[in-house]
């Protein structure tokens, strides 16, 4: 007998079918991969299951009854665990807290035993490779590190469904290692799994059976085993691709070494973060940032852009040093910056696409301070169509747009800009694989045009096979540098070792 | 261009002084020894005074300026008087009374924002036995046991006098509006009790068709005097339960192409403004409560410190201001 | 599913869409219509007339109100930034109108620009910053009239708060115009765009580069120098400054105003028509139930009543 | 080959240590910023004024932090919750009013009373906002009016004052135990019962959640709905109860008090160091933030002499100044730490 059961379920939103009677089926002790572009409708799929959402029509059972859920809690205390998209613990409170909410420990007289939860957060997060702080702040942790809460707080009741969207998109290899063991011991109690991912490598290595959603309808289900990975993104993509492309979309090496660099950052600094980072980016030129997961790739890209309060260090572009470094002055000087939280930093969620994509030039669009819609059309029109923006229309809100589109929709306004440097902190983070390859693509394109770009990823492969250079860092400092043929997965995983030692 | 409405001018100080009415010799009195204290030397005494409200309208500058006036005239040391301001808020006041308490004063003179609610003052000042002259307000509490007198105007008997000018601006017929005080204010109440009641019995025939709160502001007694001409175009007389509000009234009044005289305005304060109002015709007739409870405050508590007994209630004589005696008397308002 | 439900549950949805937007006038066409049935004298134009006199102050107010609550701000000092403007008028006078009314702007744009410097500098948060500037901005106010309020006897300067043109008051005429100016600078201007940006994601403003703290202090700005403006309509209004009352709890009257128009509190999104609704909305419930000879508490209650109802019609829905 | 950058380990290692120990120091005294200052002003006052050390004087000062104290330990909750609680003010004068009237019927019922209605009031508001998703702000703004509303029409439009009637009752309010009024302790015990709500029960930690990150409170299964309605039935019941304590105090249900008395809850907390959008804050900071508002005022008054104008100015400029350190501190710490 099946598990969970979604039968002819529909859901509609203002002006999108979400979900067009969709069924899918998931069985005691199976890893299900839930695959599609985005915006198929996976994660409006989840929150159907778990009652975030009421379904329009059809019907969910589970363990063969057919549910209603009043909520997450609801389906939490039935026995489906959920770790939602995007990150959803909360940053203020701390860590233990975080992982305990509403299971807190109790002593006698039911207070909660604040010490032993200390001490059993401990316990379990070393499990998964944390051993921070417990009682700071989850908000102070990188971001991979609080995916591994979330991880840790789905598992950590008796689940006989576990619901993952997503998961890896912030984390690192080595973690990635750590939440597949996790999923190992879990398929071996017994329990289902859904599993959401646009890193098919990943599907492959740990799903049994595969649903594949495409505009929020089911094109296919049935054994993962045995279908092409070519089958699969044309399922997903609803036309044929070509088979023996390689992963990525990277066309490979950029000709930019003669020209002076049009990026120059030089020694960096900010207390506790960065120490003393220096690097160049010449016109035409991708510059990897390598490094694990808090050596500072972030916070070297947000002090490049000014947003970062810097104790020391001078960035230049084209020759021309950054007097008193902002955001502002960043941006006047030809960077534009693609931020790693796209919710927290990227998009204003509650405005339309048009408005998202115009605002970083409103003054160009504007004569005196009045703006002329006019050009912010031709703009917008020019962004979507090159950029393949999937919206109901330009002023459709971006907060109701899947997470690919919404990346778009940043990466679009950055290019409005008109830029000499684009920094991308985890450009493909959450996008489909169409549209990772289209962003890829685009990245190349960009490059060759003539635009110094640095890019993180920690997708290593992408990192990789996207960049000229890669500079690697540690401890928010550069400890080597990978050049031409040193571009390597083996090269990078070497110096940081080395640095390690 | 503009004037500044208040300077108590000086050589009116002495006919503006408040006059005393009645000292109702069939009420209780109070001597020293019956209240228990000791006495004291009012040159060399440490004095508090609580004000109730920002001096920030006529009356309060007046009543505060007198209070002070009247000290240095005595020769108290300045540092011996010490004033707070409760700000219109009734709970700061009774800290504020407290801390004077703490601070060692042996006579309070308060202004009371409110007439009830003053037991744990009360408590705290028979413990030391500090006499309490209550001012401009009546405090509901056993006199010569929880304070020594109080010192004001009737304020039943100002809505009875308004009511009096009122019918006799309408010849005992017509309608009246009344512009209400702040709500909750035992002021308001017992200048709208003494007024309806009156009213009834001098004219019978004269119709109040509206009373709404004007919160003893001008702004406000503008507004509602305002929407009030609106539902009532007609309305003879306007009741102003104070100066302000009267005034308010007039702008509206003005506003509405109305001319002077057209409605008849009764009022109760005294300010200069409003009695310039009476010069310039907008206004019938102002009944009067004095402010200037220096003196009278200040001589009370020295027959009492020199043993002479103290009537309960000590209500001061208002004036009052019509056609008749408005421009003369002009300099005698605040 | 026939087409029929889909039919009807698509206008549902629709209809669910349009009542946030036009909540507020519904409210007022119904209370518009129970006047002219029970009010007497309701539609005569000197009722109408004095209903706008009255409502402008709050309308001028709720206008830069609406523009802070669009960055997700708030500005509760606007009642004494008014107040500043009243004690200034009287202290200038003798220069002529035009210089005290430019000085009485001056004052409220310097507090304008405190509470953004605060709000954007120094990183207050927005109801904490004008809150102590609600409370400072009146003793300065009172410091400034040595705590008494003036009479104003300025023909001219009186003119503004009393004459008219066309037949209709130059209070009014000013409140039009600005609603008409903010309005324009929320939808056609750089400024606008910006500051519904900062509204909806800050961090995300910052980072594309838009200057935040500029925007965020002429918000404030703009905010104190149209309070300032309605104090000085007020003084013209009723001939007196005094500085003690003047704008008392307008702020609470504002937001009211610019919550009920369907502006949400949340920021990045502002209705300027549907805040001068809200404050005409709420003037007319104050006149109806003053004009009906309500008592005191009946009214308040009535008034909480209402409010809750205007801002349920126009609350966001979002799906479940 | 590649080129290798390495840092000196030992400069790190020391440079780390400083760091750590500085963010200890740091986040001490910004966790008890409102106390520092307060230990300040306390002691510029005894330094300045005799009369404001005495025994007396510091009963006075917390027996008039007793009702506003009570307004701002339901306030914190409401706050760290991401909401605010406008109505208190009112439900505090309608609280006195009604355990004046009650109070007819024995201190039992005079504090029965006022604690179910405003608890009733509280439930109203919480439930609002919780089902309809209004505002709290907008809401709570309609409880001020309704509130003052109910009390007008209770008392005549204000006009009747009941008076306390029983003694046992009044003498809760007046009484003293060691030269502390009774109210101050059951203050004290009511913020420890505060404390461990907040801190040590799943309640605690839902309040903290829902006003940190509500999307993620419900998807981590926090019951929003009945955590927002508690915590506004909370601050009702406690503005009854402060209303109730005062009425005891002052012997009657005065009508005029409570304007403006959850602007100044409001500041209390913040200063306080409670972030106003929710999430974080701590009772001790609000007890702190309460006491400074009352001893500045009390300081004022020591002096005597300072026109109600400038009282207020140096109010405003107060709230201003405590804010603003409590900011800067905030931010050296996060810094500091992040
Ligand atoms: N709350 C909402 N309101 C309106 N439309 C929504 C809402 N949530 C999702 N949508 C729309 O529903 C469709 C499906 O979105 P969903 O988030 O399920 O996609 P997804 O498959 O998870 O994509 P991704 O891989 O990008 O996460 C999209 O077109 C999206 O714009
Ligand atoms: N294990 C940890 N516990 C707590 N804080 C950490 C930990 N690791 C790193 N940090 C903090 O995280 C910050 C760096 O994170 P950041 O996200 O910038 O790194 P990154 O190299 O960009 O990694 P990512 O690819 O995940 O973004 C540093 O300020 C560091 O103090
Ligand atoms: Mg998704
Ligand atoms: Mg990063």
């Amino acid at each position: 007998m099946s598990l969970l059961e979604v039968v002819g379920v529909s859901k509609q939103f203002p002006g999108v079918r979400a979900l067009d009677d969709v069924s899918f089926t998931l069985n005691a002790g199976e890893v299900h991969a839930l695959v599609g572009e985005n915006g198929a409708g996976k994660s409006t799929l989840i929150k159907v299951l778990t009652g975030v959402y009421r379904p329009d029509g059809g019907e969910v059972r589970y363990q063969g009854e057919a549910v209603s859920f009043n909520g997450p809690l609801d389906a939490q205390a039935a026995g489906i665990s959920t770790i939602y998209q995007e990150v959803n613990l909360v940053p203020l409170m701390s860590v233990a807290r975080n992982l305990f909410l509403g299971r807190e420990p109790r002593n006698a007289i039911g207070l909660v035993d604040v010490a032993r939860m200390n001490r059993e957060a401990t316990d379990v997060l070393s499990g998964y490779g944390i051993t921070s702080d417990v009682r700071r702040p989850l908000g102070l942790m990188p971001l991979g590190a609080q995916q591994m809460v979330a991880l840790a707080r789905a598992v950590m009741v008796d689940a006989k469904v576990v619901v993952m969207d997503e998961p890896t998109s912030s984390l690192e290899p080595r973690e990635v290692e750590t939440l597949f063991g996790v999923i190992h011991r879990l398929h071996e109690r017994g329990v289902g799994i859904i599993y959401v991912s646009h890193r098919l490598d990943e599907l492959y290595r740990i799903c049994d059976r595969v649903t594949i959603l495409r505009d929020g309808k089911l094109v296919h289900a049935g054994k993962l085993e045995g279908l092409q990975r070519v089958e699969l993104v044309s399922h997903m993509l609803g036309r044929p691709v070509d088979a023996g492309r390689s992963f990525t979309s990277f066309a490979g090496e950029h000709e930019a070494a003669a020209a002076a660099p049009v990026l120059k950052a030089t020694d960096l600094s900010s207390r506790h973060r960065l120490n003393g980072v220096s690097f160049e980016v010449r016109p035409g030129e991708v510059v990897g940032l390598g490094g694990l997961l808090g050596a500072g790739r972030s916070e070297t890209i947000k002090a490049v852009a000014g947003a970062l309060p810097l104790d020391s260090g001078a960035v230049e572009v084209d020759g021309r040093p950054l007097r008193r470094p902002s955001p502002v002055s960043a941006l006047r000087a030809g960077i534009a910056v693609q931020p790693e939280d796209r919710k927290a930093e990227g998009i204003a969620l509650g405005l339309s696409v048009r408005e998202n994509i115009a605002l970083a030039i409103l003054p160009r669009l504007a004569t005196a301070g009045v703006v002329s819609e006019r050009k912010i059309d031709e703009i917008v029109d020019t962004f979507m169509q090159r950029l393949r923006i999937k919206a109901s229309s330009p002023h459709q809100r971006v907060g109701d747009l899947s997470g690919g589109n919404q990346q778009k929709v940043l990466l679009a306004r950055l290019l409005a800009t008109g830029p000499k440097v684009l920094l991308l902190d985890e450009p493909t983070r959450g996008i489909d694989v169409g549209a990772k390859a289209e962003v890829q693509a685009l990245i190349d394109e960009l490059a060759s045009e003539g635009l110094g770009v640095v890019l993180v990823s920690s997708d290593a492969e992408e990192l990789i096979e996207g960049s000229d250079r890669v500079v690697v860092l540690r401890d928010g400092a550069v400890v080597g540098m990978l050049r031409g043929e040193e571009v390597t997965t083996e090269q990078l995983m070497n110096v940081i070792a080395v640095a390690a030692s | 261009e503009d004037d500044n409405t208040n300077s108590t001018s000086s050589a009116n100080a002495s006919a503006a002084a408040q006059a005393t009415k009645s000292a109702d010799a069939a009420g209780a009195t109070c001597t020293l020894q019956q209240f228990g204290g000791t006495k004291i030397d009012l040159k060399t005494a440490v004095v508090g005074f609580s004000q109730s409200e920002k001096e920030a309208n006529p009356f309060r500058i007046a009543e505060t300026q007198s209070i002070k006036d009247e000290a240095k005239k005595l020769g108290i040391p300045e540092a011996n008087l010490k004033t707070t301001n409760a700000d219109s808020k009734f709970d700061k006041q009774i800290t504020d009374v407290s801390t004077l308490i703490d601070q060692g004063v042996q006579l309070l003179i308060i202004a009371p924002l409110n007439s009830d609610g003053w037991d744990s003052v009360f408590a705290k000042a028979s413990a030391k036995k500090i006499p309490i002259i209550t001012i401009d307000r009546k405090i509901n509490a056993k006199s010569c046991t929880n304070y020594l007198t109080f010192i004001g105007s009737d304020f039943a008997e100002q809505g009875k006098r308004a009511a009096d000018k009122m019918a006799k601006a309408l010849n005992n017929t017509g309608t009246v509006s009344i512009l209400l005080g702040a709500p909750g204010n035992n002021v308001t109440t017992l200048r709208t009790s003494g007024f309806k009641d009156e009213l009834a019995k001098v004219a019978p025939n004269i119709k109040i068709v509206f009373e709404q709160t004007g919160n003893f502001s001008r702004e406000e007694g503008q507004k509602t005097a305002e929407q009030l001409l609106q539902a009532n175009p007609n309305v003879n007389g306007i009741y102003a339960e104070n100066d302000e509000m009267a005034l308010g009234a007039v702008t509206a009044l003005k506003g509405a192409s109305k001319k002077a005289g057209d409605v008849k305005i009764v009022t109760i304060d005294g300010t200069k403004g409003a009695v310039q109002g009476i010069v310039d015709g907008w206004i019938y007739s102002v009944i009067e409560s004095n402010p200037r409870f220096g003196p009278l405050s200040f001589s009370t508590a020295e027959k009492f410190f020199n043993g002479e007994a103290i009537p309960e209630n000590i209500i001061i004589s208002d004036r009052e201001y019509d056609s008749t005696n408005a421009a003369s008397d002009l300099g005698l308002s605040y | 599913m026939t087409s029929a439900t889909a039919v009807t549950t698509l206008g549902k949805a629709r209809w669910r869409q349009l009542l946030p937007v036009y909540g507020v006038y519904v409210a007022l066409l119904v209370l518009v219509l129970f006047n002219v049935v029970y009010t007497d004298n309701f539609l005569e134009w000197s009722n109408l007339r004095i209903q706008l006199v009255q409502v402008t102050p709050v309308v001028i107010v709720a206008l830069g109100m609406a523009l802070v609550i669009g960055t997700e701000g708030i500005d509760l000092s606007v009642g004494s930034v008014m107040a500043l403007g009243a004690a200034i008028i009287p202290l200038y006078l003798g220069y002529g109108p035009a210089a005290a009314i430019v000085l009485a702007l001056v004052g409220g744009l310097v507090i304008g620009f405190v509470n953004g410097g605060l709000v954007a500098f120094v990183g207050l948060q927005p109801i904490v910053a004008t809150l102590a500037m609600l409370v400072a901005g009146r003793g300065i106010a009172l410091v400034l009239s040595s705590g008494r309020y003036r009479d104003i006897r300025n023909a001219d300067f009186i003119e503004i708060g009393t004459g008219q043109f066309l037949g209709v008051p130059y209070t009014v005429w000013i409140a039009a115009v600005l609603a008409g100016a903010v309005g324009f600078l929320v939808r056609r201007t750089v400024f606008g765009r910006r500051l519904l940006a900062i509204g909806d994601n800050r961090p995300a403003a910052v980072l594309a580069g838009v200057p935040v703290r500029r925007v965020l202090i002429t918000v404030y700005i703009i905010s104190a120098v149209l309070a300032s403006i309605a104090g000085v309509i007020q003084v013209a209004r009723i001939g007196s400054a005094d500085a003690s009352r003047i704008g008392l709890l307008i702020e609470l009257s504002a937001i009211t105003a610019v919550v009920v128009g369907g502006t949400p509190l949340t920021g990045g999104k502002v209705r300027v028509l549907g805040t001068v609704a809200g404050a005409l909305l709420m003037q007319l419930l104050t006149a109806t139930m003053i004009a009906n000879n309500l008592r005191d508490s009946t009214a308040q209650m009535v008034q909480a009543a209402i409010i809750l109802v205007a801002v349920y019609a126009a609350r966001e829905r979002r799906t479940r | 080959m590649t080129d290798t950058v390495v840092t000196p380990p030992a400069k790190v290692a020391r440079a780390e240590a400083a760091a750590a120990r500085t963010e200890k120091l740091v986040e001490r005294f910004q966790r008890q910023g409102a106390l520092a200052v307060l230990a300040l002003v306390i002691i510029v006052g005894a330094i300045t004024w005799d009369s404001f050390r005495t025994y007396d004087n510091i009963g006075t000062v917390l027996i008039s932090t007793a009702p506003p104290a009570l307004i701002a330990l339901g306030m914190t909750f409401v706050i760290i919750s991401g909401g605010i609680d406008l109505s208190v003010g009112s439900l505090y004068v309608l609280g006195g009013v009604l355990a004046a009237w009650a109070s007819q019927y024995g201190t039992w019922a005079a504090f029965a009373l006022p604690l179910a209605v405003c608890g009733v009031f509280g439930l109203v508001q919480g439930s609002i906002i919780a089902y309809a998703r209004l505002a709290p702000f907008i809401v709570t703004l309609a409880g001020l009016l309704g509130a003052r509303g109910l009390m007008l029409a209770l008392s005549d439009e204000g006009a009747d004052t009941y008076l306390v009637k029983t003694d046992s009752f009044k003498h809760f309010g007046t009484g003293a135990l060691g030269g502390i009024g009774y109210p101050v302790y059951v203050v004290v015990l009511l913020f420890a019962a505060g404390m461990l709500l907040l801190y040590r029960t799943r309640f605690g930690q839902s309040v903290y959640a829902i006003g940190g990150n509500v999307d993620a409170a419900r998807l981590m299964g926090v019951k929003i709905r009945s955590t927002q309605i508690r915590v506004y039935v909370l601050s009702g019941v406690l503005a009854g109860l402060a209303g109730a304590i005062n009425a005891a105090r002052l012997g009657s249900g005065v009508t005029v008090l409570g304007t403006g008395m959850e602007l100044d809850a409001i500041a209390a907390v913040v200063i306080g160091g409670t972030l106003l959008t929710g999430g974080a804050g701590t009772l001790g900071g609000t007890i702190a933030g309460v006491l400074l508002l009352q001893v500045i005022q009390n300081l004022i008054n020591q002096s005597g002499r300072i026109t109600s104008a400038w009282q207020t100015v140096i109010s405003g400029a107060f709230i201003a100044l405590v804010v603003v350190v409590q900011t800067y501190l905030a931010r050296l710490r996060r810094v500091s730490s992040g």
